[in-house]
């Protein structure tokens, strides 16, 4: 990671920090406009930073570390999709600025879709949508069409999950006529962009992950050395150091393998680079989330204490982007194929 | 009549009885419901099991419903879980523990003084738990001091279930600071509405707040509410905890058995019965099911032969701990993110509810409760496996 | 378990107290059939002890706890064939007594069978056929057929595995004409025999694990209160404790479960009692096998100490009877089909 | 030309010439071979490696080959692994411990003596592993004992690698008693033809005698040939096993990646490619192996950057360790009965014979060997995350 990288990493860390282990969306929310860390992957030729995906994950890992609440990703994916197709530079200035908020899916959907004069008719259960009643729009993404969707032509529905530190939402589209205007991207552009933006979701997803995993192991860490019992500190029995040891190395290997697959794109297989990230970040989040709650013993079944808030983080973490064991599948297909 | 032959009649009888008059639709009627509406649905509940004889099997001949042996205690909660009828969360501390221990250490007194007062309705909480001593029972630090012909209690207790609705408590306290940590300790019967006693429900990760705090300034207990002798509360505390004998760890492996289909029903939702990788952890997760259910069923029986052996007991609950963790963790897999959905708490339902995410994090209760699974590991291998114990005196480097 | 097979278990247990950890196969061969352990299961009236599998099981616990190389399992399978087919009790008695050997495959083979005169021609490849040099006969099992074949009829190789308390052969039939006098069964009933068979191998192999597991659980934990390092025994070690404990309660729950099936025998469902009794048992022993390896250092890197010796027999234990991943298939199956 | 492009030109030039030198069809030829023939093969490929100046890229710039910066050492090994060229496991101990060792901490005479004979093909093994001591180095028992201008010897050595064809050794030994157990320890040079010493090798559960015990009796060394001060020996056998600075981890994980093909092709054979069950564990390993080489590579980077930390190289070992037990598991599963057939020994070859279960229990080589997974656990815990060591001193319970 370029020093650059670093010192942003550095001043994230400070940022979420200052605001708490998890600020409140509407603060943290104008926070990141004004940090400019929504423009940070966007080219400078665009008005962007131009610091790639590998800020964007920076920044994501920090905000996993943080809990934050604000949907940082979501925003992310529609301003790359706007970018991406070159849209009117004045939508992707406010949507950069958080002025204006695009929510995207975090999942896979299936869309349907029928050309309606210069336009299309749309029609989808988005799930996964955080924050869609703050959004102007509904940002839509297939591999035939790229659209953006006025979020009062939809239908919003709250679906809570146990993650309280994100606001997800199911967006139904019933036969949406989408004017030309709408519509960024059709056919090969369409799944072009379509592709990137999973492999933006996917690494941030992994950055999330390798952020709260950190943290988490962090905190438990902290809080074996704190309690006692049986007239010593907890740290000093061996059995819980040798699980606190394993979870660090898995940790360190989950970070070790997003930033060195973020080095590696660009190469062609950008997709599966971060599906691995994702698939191993994912899995040692949850996994460090299951120990800790376990080490913690009581305190972490009581929610005054934030064990459970990362818990639930890392298992909804581990249910967003494509179906959970969609991942290893398609890591495995690939080196059948590689060796076919 | 053999024994064979009389476990099967009232297997029948109860199965019949239970197909009668478990509450139908119980789980949906106690979700995202104040905990007042589960209060009441658990005393119409234990009226009907006491009522019918089937809540005191394990006391006494003599005493109604009682003298059943344990075999029968058995067949009793093997058919409870089979039915899925609640458990009875907010009486098993009067049921068992204190009734038990009454039977065990209690004087004719205490004895009937209190448990006609149980098979009435009472409530009992217990307060042996304390705060940031985890499963280090012996570290014991709230006080009793004798003042004339009472105790006088300061001090704080933790994980009390339904300790808000309780009558009385099963309370263990200091009265000796000399000496070794489990010397010391006395054992009360505490009044849960005298004076100075403050109950403050935990906020539980699920969203439940079954176990309470419950903090005590300047609460004062007769001498005659005291079980065993003053420094022996550590040996009554031992026959309260070994009162179920392993009914619950019987129930609650048969109830995890009886609840494999509903990760078959999962499967088929998310259209994946044919997935290999799914069968294959279901399968190896069904063995393990079996095998919980094949060592709560030996451990019984060899409490009914006084085969027991010390780490026995550990060796059950570990292994009943971490096959529910697993159950639960592949039942969230296969929901995928529609099981992260908060679909509300269902109260008393344990960790068989199908809402993926709740039953997860309910496993924690068996492994962390009662015992953590460091301490079964800790008791298996030094008291089976004859390794040495923890150093006793240690000194830090540098 | 009966007191009578408890007591049978332990009288076995001192036999391969006696007998040193692995006596060559020549010697125990003749003490199984001195002992009567080859008749434990035949019926009574068969001439045989009736004592039922679950005789035959505690038994081979304690060959699986003692490294036993006689090959016992086959052994029985060819005698509850002959037994089950109701053949001949001249072939029965001398099988039971040792005087004569009849080996079986622990693997699932295709066997190709034709009608040939009153007689069967058989195509097949045996594969894991332990002792078959030994064997005056080749027991040969599908859902058609179920025939002795002379051995010099067929071609044998031995098939060397790491495991060597084991010599297991791949025996060759190239068309072999079997006259009516070495069929035992057809049809329905060589197709019951053989779901039998299934039942006692599946059983026997679980029993071998269970024994082989315990036994090796009590030789790594003594290694542990002996050893040494850093001034301290090993033993002395919480993380060593812990991972020593949780064999503890796997290898228990293994025979739990072994017993348990074995007590609900005859409930319709035999062949899934004994695949799950093989699952978790094999599965147990291979973890035990693996982590003891680990326990013992360099030492169980060594050919000098006994650990390999239990390592290599589970991982063959893991690999006989259906194929390995078959066995949760089945057990999954049931389920499914269960509340389909 | 910038730091990039040299080591861009260095790959293609070793690519050519592994493409032409390594020895075709090695892996069978070293298949049920005696030792010698292993021996002779290992002499023959060190020439190629030492005289193409691929051998030596670690030595300073003025020796032969010498003067490569850590980024191109990185390279070579690389490319090593992805040619699947042989290890050079009979003179790893000369070119990077005795070596290293010499250039950090050996008089100008020392290094003028033994250097040029490593070049010319002198095998050295390592003393510093002893029966009994585990991971436990500092318990050191071999005794030397100073009398006028020698160290007399004994005592016992043992995990010597190739110690039978090795012509030097380097030995670690107890000077002094006294003092806490890594002081007094003294580091020698030896004479493997000396009188007194005898090779065993040991037979291990592979069928494999790599290793070998070396037995002292009254071994006489000069004194010239002690390395550092007496009683230094302790920090002079760190610089020792610091020597190879992560490359071994960044080949072996090369090697692993490259043989995943090794499963895919098994379960090609056995008809099993679609099987969902074994592509999500291939798949859960494949992303397993791929951070197994991203923690090497990030690792040797921060050595070269010169920021690396404690207990960093603890993970990349333990974690390496680990994965490469998952994938000769998961190579295990899907060979089933024919994974289990022994078919012989293939010397040298690593982890990477697709004979699974010699290649599982190879994989036992790297959790327990070079400090086992739980030496790397305590390394981790106490000195990355802080949590308290090992009690120095303590005392058993009653």
């Amino acid at each position: 990671m370029s020093s650059e990288i670093n010192e942003l990493r550095d001043s994230a860390r400070q940022v979420m920090d200052g605001s708490g282990l998890a600020a409140a969306e509407n603060e943290s929310w104008a926070l990141l406009g004004e940090l400019g860390w929504l423009m940070v992957s966007v080219p400078e030729e665009a008005g962007g930073l131009g610091m790639g995906l590998e800020a964007a994950c920076a920044l994501q890992i920090e905000m996993g570390r943080g809990l934050a609440t604000a949907p940082y990703l979501s925003a992310l994916m529609s301003i790359e999709a706007v970018s991406a197709s070159g849209a009117a530079s004045e939508l992707l200035e406010n949507l950069m600025a958080g002025a204006d908020y695009v929510a995207a899916s975090l999942a896979d959907n299936a869309v349907q879709c029928s050309a309606s004069g210069d336009g299309v008719t749309l029609s989808a259960t988005l799930c996964a949508v955080p924050s869609a009643d703050k959004a102007s729009h509904i940002l839509v993404s297939s591999d035939e069409v790229l659209a953006l969707v006025p979020a009062d032509s939809v239908t919003l529905t709250a679906t809570a999950t146990w993650d309280t530190t994100r606001r997800l939402f199911e967006v139904e589209l019933e036969g949406v006529d989408v004017p030309a205007s709408g519509v960024l991207a059709r056919g090969a552009d369409a799944e072009a962009i379509a592709a990137k933006l999973a492999v933006l979701r996917d690494f941030s997803l992994a950055a999330d992950a390798a952020g709260g995993a950190a943290a988490l192991l962090d905190v438990t860490v902290e809080y074996l050395q704190t309690r006692r019992q049986f007239g010593r500190p907890l740290a000093l029995f061996q059995a819980l150091k040798h699980r606190c040891a394993d979870l660090k190395a898995q940790v360190v290997a989950a970070e070790a393998l997003l930033l060195d697959n973020l080095g590696r794109l660009g190469g062609g297989n950008d997709a599966l680079l971060a599906q691995a990230a994702r698939e191993l970040a994912c899995t040692v989040y949850t996994g460090v989330g299951e120990e800790s709650l376990q080490l913690h013993g009581g305190i972490g079944m009581t929610s005054e204490h934030v064990c459970h808030l990362f818990l639930k983080r890392a298992m909804l973490d581990e249910h967003l982007g494509a179906p959970v064991d969609s991942y290893p599948q398609a890591l495995a297909a690939a080196l059948l194929e590689a060796s076919a | 009549m053999t024994q064979a032959q009389s476990t099967d009649t009232l297997r029948q009888e109860i199965r019949h009885w239970l197909a009668d008059n478990v509450p139908s639709g119980w789980r949906e009627a106690m979700t995202n419901v104040e905990q007042e509406a589960f209060a009441q649905a658990q005393r119409d509940w234990f009226r009907k099991l006491v009522d019918a004889g089937y809540a005191t099997p394990h006391w006494p001949e003599g005493w109604h419903g009682g003298g059943r042996s344990l075999a029968e205690q058995k067949v009793i909660f093997e058919e409870v879980a089979r039915a899925d009828a609640p458990r009875l969360i907010m009486f098993f501390v009067s049921l068992y523990h204190a009734a038990c221990t009454l039977f065990e250490c209690g004087t004719q007194e205490q004895q009937d003084k209190y448990l006609p007062g149980i098979i009435e309705g009472q409530v009992w909480c217990q307060g042996f738990s304390e705060p940031n001593a985890g499963s280090d029972l012996a570290s014991l630090k709230t006080r009793a001091e004798r003042k004339g012909d009472r105790y006088v209690i300061n001090g704080q207790k933790v994980w009390s279930t339904m300790a808000q609705y309780a009558d009385r408590c099963l309370l263990l306290v200091r009265t000796d600071k000399s000496g070794p940590p489990q010397a010391g300790q006395t054992y009360l019967l505490l009044d849960m509405k005298a004076k100075g006693i403050t109950v403050r429900p935990i906020h539980q990760i699920t969203g439940d707040d079954e176990f309470s705090e419950v903090f005590f300034d300047d609460v004062e207990v007769p001498v005659e509410d005291r079980v065993g002798e003053e420094g022996n509360g550590w040996a009554v505390a031992q026959a309260t905890l070994a009162s179920e004998r392993g009914l619950t760890l019987v129930e609650l492996g048969q109830r995890m058995r009886y609840s494999l289909p509903m990760i078959t029903a999962a499967m088929r939702e998310a259209g994946r019965e044919d997935d290999a990788s799914l069968r294959h952890e279901l399968g190896k997760l069904s063995a393990r099911v079996d095998a919980t259910c094949a060592l709560a069923d030996r451990y019984l029986m060899r409490r009914i032969s006084g085969e027991e052996q010390v780490g026995d007991a550990s060796i059950v609950k570990l292994y009943f701990a971490e096959t529910l963790r697993e159950f639960t963790r592949l039942g969230k897999r296969v929901a995928g993110l529609s099981g992260q959905y908060d679909r509300g708490f269902m109260r008393g339902a344990t960790q068989e509810t199908g809402n993926w995410m709740v039953d997860f994090m309910n496993s924690y209760n068996w492994s962390i409760a009662g015992g953590s699974n460091e301490i079964q590991r800790n008791i298996i291998a030094e008291r089976m496996l004859g390794m040495p114990r923890e150093p006793k005196t240690w000194k830090l480097e540098g």
